[in-house]
């Protein structure tokens, strides 16, 4: 009878949010037309900003590199479209506090004419390094959410033993259904760039896997697998957040990435869908990252869609194209509603990472003002990573963050299973956001105060050898005006008491 | 010019305020709780207690302050606790002569001033390093704040518990302070809980907090006293 | 009744004389607290904990003289890493966690009279004489000992400008 | 055996030294911040306490009781108990630096520990066996550790709720070890028969 | 369309709150509570109403004391079902003081000055029945055998509102002890079970409710229902209860089978003395008790310890707020003990050993 | 304090071993002083103590001696021995005190009862017992007079199966909400009187023979199995 109470899981805790998908995944892929302006931020990805290349007024083509990778951790972006440059100034970026960062502003064309128009590749035969080299200057990035350049996770083949790669079609995110119609409509396209990328890893199983809520896009896919490719599609029960990499991995491999390592460390690699279909294009195709596809959705939304958009549209533009608003949205998203950021206003860009846009009335949103937090212990048996939100939410309101630490703050991935779920509903996930910035700022803070403590150490001992210098400049000055004196005076008297002298010397 | 007379009786009003109140031994100190929580049953009993305790300070602030100039510090722990204790044998002997109720009542804890961790502190961080005269007033101030604070809590604990005040006075002071025994509320069973041990901790801690309240109340008057004025 | 002098002089006799050995030969030596709280402060002799110097501050700590949030530059994060350390319990929620300010020099003020180059602990200030000085922001701890020295007041404090690195999510409200 | 067992419950639970007899409440109040050093305090009492009721019982049946020296029974006590912490502080220090760092500044507050007194008067008072003596005082130092380490645990979780500032520290450490001690009410009257 | 200061994820939320929660508690004793009222008739009615409203008005007074918002705190139900509970545990015909002073001890003592909601230590509503049951135990412990409502021979309205109000005495024919009370008083007149329990315990008649009693101890049954309706709706873990009453029922097997005169067995244990509430309605109390499932196990089976042991060796004829409280205590213990193992941590909080390349996915055989 | 300069004979180890032996000479010989000041008036505290005690079982009407000193260690039944004080009146053993104890509610309950030579209660009192203020302590005279309502019975009157409470179907009165503490009392009032029954003839007739004496005999010279002639 309390079976059910015992069943095993994928892994340990998560949420069942309703999913709200039928909205938008039966909808094909629509092309959004180029709007009057692109915004394209020099930063769209993890890692060091990459830096512009062209001057206001330059006339670029699509596909153009507008501005490199610089440092070891960056990428590459393109011009998503023909036309002219008309300035390079900083612009709100779509992150929460819609400050500024340098954003390169095109003025298109209407020609939307490619820089050229190269020869697919035999994308097999290349070296695992020039894959990711080509991935590299296509300026890819992983499209899952976390925007880390897909190329160093490419070149991860060669310092670890990779045995299993894993596609990421899971799309945990209620409304999002982005990559389910990309797994349907372009089921080959996706398949070649999971095969590009398994050939860079050299891993020998690689598995796409798959919510059990996207039945036709797992049908799609096993129709173009075949058996003796190791190459398979598989389901695994809906559950958030099975789209995170950990969990994913658990899922269906069974093992864990020890904490602070990588997936690389046990032998698995995690690329999202989108990658791969990048990866086919940047690779097969030579085309670099210019566009993505994108879930228009939200209660508030008219028409929702799933929308091709030029990297650099302005969100307002999808939501003027999708019938506007019914409704003031409550919350105006980038990204799902879970892990999704909100936005400060529609005039932000779409940037390579957007999976969504989402706008959501009040009643979707369901969040109440907080309560205490009564220890009920939901958001522990929700939390995928087995920590105890409330302990740590508890110690960050007290200021306590070393406690928080202690409880296990930064093995949290904030998947916001925990917010989810609290009758309380306590922002705990912002909380441990909150944390993470004032321990970060500390890190920094301390860095700093040791390079500082070294300066001044630097300092004082060049003003001790400057100061010893003087001294003994000074004294061996000293010593030769006594010597030349002496001198004088031995010249002068020739014969004074030489016991006296040196006496004088002594002391 | 201040007169020198004036300034020892000024420092003598801080030591006074400071052992009454902002230095309480056990408001601010937190310290000697054990007699106090355990002999409250009654203020009668906790004015007992708190009369022995300020005789053994006084005394040992006294012989303290007096020996400090041949004390060492390797023995010094050693000597104040022979001290106190040789004092607390003392009162115990005397009482058990000569108050002998109140001595049952008391029972354990009279040996157990000697332990109290305020006449130890007290010793070392004050008797052990003033003239004996401030030593004295201080021991003195000290242990009528302690007084004060267990007769305080013996009341607020006996009179909702058994409904009486003072109950058993005769017994601590002679006959001729029977008029102190005060029974407030005739044919009340009482409310137990504040004669039990729990009803000491509860009891105390709000006392705590309203001196907390009281504390607060009076920095805030005299903050805004001082915007006024300025 | 002789038996009770006795048997307690003996006690105190003996007592004392074995305390008198613990202490010849259990000696502590020097406390090793102060050089362990001098290593945790800034290290800049900054002054502006109103004590002569680092060395001097972890002094007064560690003689329980000072309170634990006295030094500016060290920051909230400090103060909780001393009061640790000296296990003794503070209330650091009133303790404002300053944004860190940077010297910047106004250029048309500076006369470049280099009296702020002297100045500075950290060596965070370039410039020759006669010439326009620049703080180098990275090695600048924001201690203000320039801005109290240029006579034109051609130096401010400036606090660092938000970026999306710098950006921090706030404290929720709670009820 | 039974007996012991019984007889060290009882101690521990029943007559609680800090939540019922009311002994040792300065380090009860003053060391429970943290749960570790509370757990570091109960541990150290814990040593002192049963070594200190073998050494009173000694000196009250070898020296007081022949001599008829009851009125000294104090006075000699707290100078043992003095001796004894003093002897358990060079013995960890001899013997381990890492236990001397987390005992050794409890040690001298454990003099003034007025549980240690009491326990060996107590034995005294109560006609204890030598056995006897060192059950009840093993029994109620570990009554002595339990409600320490549970006291820790309750004000741990103090640190970070929502406390009013009238009862915030003190005020409400002293409610929560009222509410404590009537739960212990509960094994009043305990009687394994 | 713009945001003033920025919020963090996630944006939307599973249904329910705090309030919810409440409710559905206070909907699950309902049946019970009405059974109760039926049994001991308007007596017991007048003390089900006093009760719950001086909890909402110490809760009210308490919360302008602190200066915070009224509404929302009194809307979240925490205080209402803080009000019942206690007043289910009450001798039904207590007077009117006993149940102010109850609720005012859990509303103030037991729950604002630790902060109100959520912040409080030990369970508001058995510390106030344990502080009355130590203060006042002659009214404590004066039950009275059930006097159905409108059954002849039980009071009226307005004898139930003087046997409240203390105007009018409890007949003494109409009073009785509960079963855990009768056995106690038979072992202090050194008889064995064998002849206490006959007159006094019928399990049928104990189960559904027909004894003097509290109100939330009679009507085990009901209770039981209400209880397993919040274990389905996943208000209350399955922990609790199960480890609680698991480990009361295995003692009291145990020691039945040693020693049957002296020792009540399971059937007894489980159905008397407000088992039932405990374990489902009051160890269950989501502030007071750990918050991982491991801790939960751990809490209820220390708790059916803690009653077996205080009802069957200690001093008081009922051991269940005292071992409630007394685990309330060690609930931060437990949680800060036993948390739960982090992904990619060992137990203790270490970084698991990395496997390197483990053999074949075990998944990729699975291909449909 | 720490900074002082000391003196360099005050770091000897002999300055600090007589330093704490001189303090410790002089403590002791004040407390042996106060001690040979107090020794008697303590005792005779204690004494009186316990006289006013068995005053209120045996009153001073009925003796003319010190029943305090006038001891005597009564074998029972079961092996233990039972101190018994005895009244005499003109050297006859006119009534005998001993205590008695029941297993109250919360624990046991020590009872000094005083029974004449007829075997008739002439007092009871409650030494010590830890039953519920408010509820089983109202056995204490002072807040009851319940424990007065033994003055003057005897085994046989009431008779034998009256003496119990009054829910139990005796004579005695419980009191509310508490009948454990009363039933107990009476059960051991009644036993004591039984005891006293049995043993009737050891503990009057003892007493007639020697001669009244301010000491107890020693306990080796009476061996209550002893017959007497
Ligand atoms: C809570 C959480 C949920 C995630 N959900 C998804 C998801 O639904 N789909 C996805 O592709 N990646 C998701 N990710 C990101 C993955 O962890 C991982 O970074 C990504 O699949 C790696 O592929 P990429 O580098 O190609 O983007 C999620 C991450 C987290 C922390
Ligand atoms: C704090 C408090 C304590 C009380 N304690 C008692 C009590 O111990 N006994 C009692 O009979 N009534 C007690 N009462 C109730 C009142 O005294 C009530 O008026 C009284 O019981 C009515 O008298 P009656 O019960 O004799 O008719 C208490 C009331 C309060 C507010
Ligand atoms: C807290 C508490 C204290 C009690 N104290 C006593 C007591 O001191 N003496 C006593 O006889 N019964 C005491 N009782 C026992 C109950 O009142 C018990 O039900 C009663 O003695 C049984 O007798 P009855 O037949 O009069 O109900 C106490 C009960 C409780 C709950
Ligand atoms: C399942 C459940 C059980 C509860 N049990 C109690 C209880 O036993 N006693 C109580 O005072 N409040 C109880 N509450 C209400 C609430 O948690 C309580 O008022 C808080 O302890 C006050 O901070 C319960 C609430 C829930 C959801
Ligand atoms: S889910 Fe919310 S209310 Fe429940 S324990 Fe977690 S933080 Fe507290
Ligand atoms: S946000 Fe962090 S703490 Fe909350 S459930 Fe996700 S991983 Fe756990
Ligand atoms: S304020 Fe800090 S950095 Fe400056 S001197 Fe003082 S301790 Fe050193
Ligand atoms: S504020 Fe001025 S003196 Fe201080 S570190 Fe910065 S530049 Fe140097
Ligand atoms: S008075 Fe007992 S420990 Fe301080």
């Amino acid at each position: 009878m309390l079976s059910f109470l015992f069943k095993r899981r994928a892994f340990q805790g998560g949420v069942h949010p309703e999913d709200r998908k039928q909205a938008t995944s039966h909808l094909p892929i629509q092309t959004l037309p180029l709007p009057e302006r692109l915004y394209v931020p020099v930063q769209q990805h993890i890692g060091a900003a990459a830096q512009p290349r062209v001057q206001t007024g330059q006339k670029v083509l699509k596909g153009e590199m507008i501005a490199t990778g610089s440092g070891p951790v960056s990428a590459a972006v393109h011009a998503p479209t023909s036309g002219t440059v008309v300035a390079v100034e900083p612009h709100p970026a779509p992150h929460p506090s819609g400050l500024p960062v340098q954003t390169i502003v095109i003025e298109p064309d209407g020609d939307d004419r490619w820089v050229d128009e190269p020869e697919p590749e035999h994308a097999l035969n290349l070296e695992p390094e020039v894959i990711a080299q080509r991935v590299a200057e296509a300026g890819v990035v992983g499209m899952g959410g976390a925007t880390f350049p897909a190329a160093i996770k490419l070149n991860l083949g060669s310092r670890h033993t990779i045995d299993t790669l894993v596609i990421n079609g899971s799309e945990c995110e209620p409304y999002l259904t982005c990559d389910d119609r990309l797994m349907r409509e372009r089921t080959q396209e996706v398949i070649d760039g999971v095969r590009i990328m398994r050939h860079a890893l050299g891993a020998r199983h690689t598995l796409i896997v798959l919510e059990d809520n996207k039945p036709e896009a797992l049908a799609a896919l096993q129709e173009h697998l075949y058996e003796m490719d190791h190459l398979e599609a598989i389901s695994v029960p809906t559950r958030y957040p099975m789209g995170s990499e950990k969990h994913m991995i658990k899922a269906v491999t069974g093992r864990e990435i020890p904490a602070g390592k990588l997936g690389a460390d046990i032998g698995v690699i995690v690329h999202n869908v989108g990658t791969a279909y990048a990866v086919h294009r940047a690779v097969r195709m030579r085309r670099p990252l210019v566009s993505r596809i994108v879930t228009v959705g939200g209660g508030a939304v008219q028409r929702p869609a799933n929308l091709q958009v030029p990297l650099g549209t302005r969100v307002e533009e999808l939501l003027a194209y999708c019938g506007g608003t019914r409704e003031t949205p409550a919350r105006l998203l980038m990204g799902g509603p879970m892990m999704g950021q909100i936005m400060p206003h529609a005039q932000v860009p779409v940037v390579k990472g957007t999976n969504g846009v989402i706008a959501l009335t009040a009643a979707e949103i369901n969040i109440d003002d907080p309560m205490p937090c009564i220890r009920c212990g939901r958001c522990v048996a929700a939390c995928p990573c087995g920590l105890m939100p409330l302990e740590m939410a508890s110690r960050i309101r007290s200021e306590d963050m070393d406690g928080a630490a202690a409880y296990g703050l930064m093995d949290c991935v904030a998947c916001g299973s925990c917010s989810y779920v609290c009758p309380s509903h306590i922002p705990l996930v912002q909380y441990f956001q909150h944390a993470k910035g004032v321990l970060a700022d500390r890190r920094e803070q301390q860095r700093r105060q040791e390079e500082l403590k070294e300066l001044a150490q630097q300092r004082r001992a060049r003003q001790e050898a400057e100061a010893k210098a003087k001294a003994e400049a000074a004294a061996r000055k000293k010593a030769e005006r006594e010597a030349k004196k002496r001198a004088q005076q031995a010249k002068a008297k020739e014969k004074p008491a030489p016991a006296k002298d040196n006496e004088k010397a002594e002391a | 010019m201040t007169h020198p007379a004036k300034l020892i009786l000024d420092d003598y009003r801080r030591l006074f305020r400071d052992g009454i109140w902002d230095n309480n031994v056990v408001m601010a100190q937190m310290l000697a709780l054990c007699p106090l929580l355990a002999v409250t049953g009654t203020a009668t009993n906790g004015l007992g207690m708190g009369l022995a305790t300020t005789f053994v300070m006084v005394a040992a602030a006294l012989l303290i302050s007096m020996l400090r100039g041949i004390i060492t510090p390797e023995v010094r722990i050693p000597v104040f606790i022979l001290l106190i204790a040789a004092l607390v044998t003392l009162v115990d002997l005397v009482m058990n002569a000569y108050l002998y109720e109140m001595h049952k009542a008391l029972g354990l804890f009279i040996p157990l001033i000697v332990t109290n961790c305020a006449i130890l502190g007290r010793a070392e961080s004050f008797a052990s390093r003033q003239p004996v005269h401030r030593a004295v007033v201080d021991g003195l101030a000290m242990g009528v704040g302690f007084t004060l604070i267990l007769v305080v809590l013996g009341a607020v604990r006996e009179i909702p518990g058994s409904g009486t005040l003072f109950a058993d006075a005769r017994l601590l002071l002679g006959d001729g302070f029977a008029w102190m025994e005060l029974t407030l509320i005739p044919e009340y069973r009482g409310f137990l809980l504040m004669i039990l041990p729990p009803g000491a901790f509860l009891a105390l801690g709000f006392i705590l907090a309203g001196k907390r309240v009281l504390d607060t109340r009076l920095a805030n008057r005299a903050a805004a006293v001082k915007m006024a004025q300025a | 009744m002789y038996a009770a002098i006795v048997v307690l002089t003996a006690m105190g006799l003996l007592l004392g004389y074995s305390l008198g050995m613990a202490a010849k030969y259990l000696k502590v030596e020097k406390d090793p607290l102060v050089d362990e709280i001098e290593d945790m402060l800034p290290g800049t002799n900054c002054g502006q904990c109103g004590l002569p110097g680092c060395s001097s501050a972890a002094q007064a700590l560690a003689a329980h003289e000072a309170p634990v949030t006295l030094c500016p530059p060290g920051g909230k994060a400090l103060a909780q890493q001393l009061a640790d350390k000296l296990s003794v319990s503070v209330d650091l929620s009133g303790m404002e966690e300053e944004a860190p300010a940077f010297a910047r020099i106004k250029e048309d003020q500076c006369n470049g009279c280099t009296r702020c180059y002297k100045v500075c602990a950290t060596d965070a200030i370039m410039g020759a004489n006669r010439q326009i000085h620049t703080v180098f922001t990275e090695a600048c701890n924001g201690c203000g000992k320039c801005v109290e020295v240029c006579p034109t007041n051609g130096l401010v404090l400036v606090p660092e400008t938000p970026t999306l690195r710098t950006w921090r999510w706030s404290k929720p409200e709670a009820r | 055996m039974t007996e012991f067992m019984l007889l060290l419950l009882g101690t521990a639970l029943v007559n609680n030294v800090v939540l019922v007899q009311f002994l040792g409440l300065c380090p009860f109040m003053g060391v429970s911040n943290k749960l570790d050093t509370a757990l570091s305090m109960g541990l150290a009492t814990t040593f002192v306490l049963t070594l200190a009721s073998v050494a009173g019982w000694l000196l009250e049946y070898f020296v007081l009781a022949p001599l008829d020296l009851g009125f000294l029974r104090i006075l000699s006590f707290i100078l043992v108990i003095a001796a004894v912490v003093q002897f358990t502080e060079l013995v960890i220090r001899k013997t381990s630096a890492a236990l001397h760092r987390v005992l050794g500044i409890f040690l001298p507050l454990i003099t003034t520990n007025c549980a240690v007194l009491g326990v060996a008067l107590l034995n005294i008072q109560e006609g204890h066996g030598f056995l006897q003596s060192v059950t009840f005082g093993f029994g109620a130092a570990l009554g002595f550790t339990l409600v320490m380490v549970i006291f820790a645990g309750l004000r741990e979780r103090l640190a970070v709720n929502n406390v009013p500032a009238a009862f915030a520290g003190a005020p409400i450490a002293f409610i929560v070890a009222g509410l404590l001690s009537l739960g212990f009410m509960g094994f009043a009257g305990l009687d394994f028969a | 369309m713009t945001t003033t200061t920025p919020v963090s994820g996630p944006h939307t939320h599973a249904p329910g709150g705090v309030t919810t929660q409440m409710g559905w508690v206070i909907l699950a004793l309902l049946p019970a509570t009405a059974f109760g009222v039926y049994l001991f008739g308007w007596p017991a009615l007048n003390l089900l109403l006093i009760t719950v409203l001086a909890a909402i008005a110490f809760e009210v007074i308490s919360l302008r004391i602190a200066k915070r918002p009224v509404t929302p705190f009194l809307m979240d139900g925490s205080a209402l079902l803080t009000g019942l509970l206690l007043a289910l545990t009450l001798p039904p015909w207590a007077p009117w003081w006993i149940a102010v002073l109850g609720a005012g001890f859990a509303i103030v003592v037991g729950k604002h000055v630790f902060g109100g909601l959520g912040q409080n230590l030990f369970n508001p509503a058995m510390l106030a029945r344990v502080a009355l049951l130590v203060s006042f135990p002659l009214e404590m412990t004066t039950w009275v055998t059930p006097q159905p409502m409108f059954a002849e021979g039980s009071p009226g309205f307005i004898e139930g509102l003087a046997i409240t109000f203390g105007l009018a005495a409890i007949p003494d024919a109409m009073t009785g002890a509960t079963v855990l009370g009768e056995t106690q008083t038979g072992f202090s007149r050194d008889l064995g079970l064998s002849e206490t329990l006959p007159g006094v315990y019928d399990p049928m008649q104990q189960a559904l409710g027909f004894i003097p009693a509290s109100m939330g101890e009679g009507s085990a049954l009901l209770l039981l229902a209400g209880g397993l309706v919040l274990m389905a709706r996943r208000i209350i873990s399955w922990e609790i209860p199960v480890a609680m009453l698991g480990t009361l029922a295995g003692l009291a097997t145990i020691f039945m089978l040693i020693d049957p005169e002296r020792f009540a067995g399971p059937g007894l244990h489980l159905i008397s003395g407000g088992a039932m509430l405990a374990a489902f309605f009051i160890a269950t109390d989501p502030v007071t008790s750990p918050s991982t499932m491991r801790g939960r196990l751990i809490f209820g089976a220390g708790c059916g310890l803690l009653i077996y042991v205080i009802r069957t060796w200690g001093g008081y004829p009922e051991g269940i707020a005292f071992a409630i409280i007394l685990m309330n205590g060690l609930a931060p213990l437990i949680d800060h003990y036993l948390r739960p193992r982090t992904y990619g941590r060992t137990r203790g909080g270490k970084p698991l050993e990395p496997k390197a390349s483990a053999p074949a996915a075990p998944v990729t055989e699975k291909r449909p | 304090m720490t900074t002082v300069a000391q003196p360099s004979y005050r770091q000897r180890v002999g300055y600090h071993s007589a330093l704490l032996g001189g303090i410790a000479l002089m403590a002791s010989a004040v407390l042996v002083i106060t001690d040979m000041q107090t020794r008697d008036t303590i005792a005779e505290r204690q004494a009186e103590d316990f006289r006013q005690t068995l005053e209120q079982v045996i009153p001073a009407s009925v003796h003319d001696n010190q029943p305090q000193q006038d001891t005597y260690q009564l074998q029972t039944a079961d092996g233990s021995s039972l101190e018994i004080y005895r009244a005499r009146q003109e050297g006859r053993v006119s009534a005998v005190a001993f205590q008695v104890t029941g297993r109250g509610y919360a624990g046991p309950i020590e009872i000094l009862m005083g029974v004449d030579a007829e075997g008739e209660v002439l007092g009871v009192r409650v030494l010590r017992h830890k039953e519920t203020p408010g509820l089983g302590d109202k056995i204490e005279v002072a807040r009851d007079p319940w424990i007065l309502s033994f003055d003057g019975l005897s085994l046989g009157d009431p008779p034998r199966d009256d003496w119990a409470v009054k829910k139990d179907g005796g004579i005695f009165d419980q009191f509310t909400g508490a009948t454990i503490t009363p039933r107990v009392v009476v059960n051991a009032v009644r036993d004591g009187l039984e005891l006293f029954e049995q043993h009737r003839s050891t503990l009057l007739q003892r007493g007639d023979e020697s001669a009244p004496s301010a000491l107890a005999p020693p306990p080796a010279l009476l061996s209550p199995e002893e017959p007497t002639s």
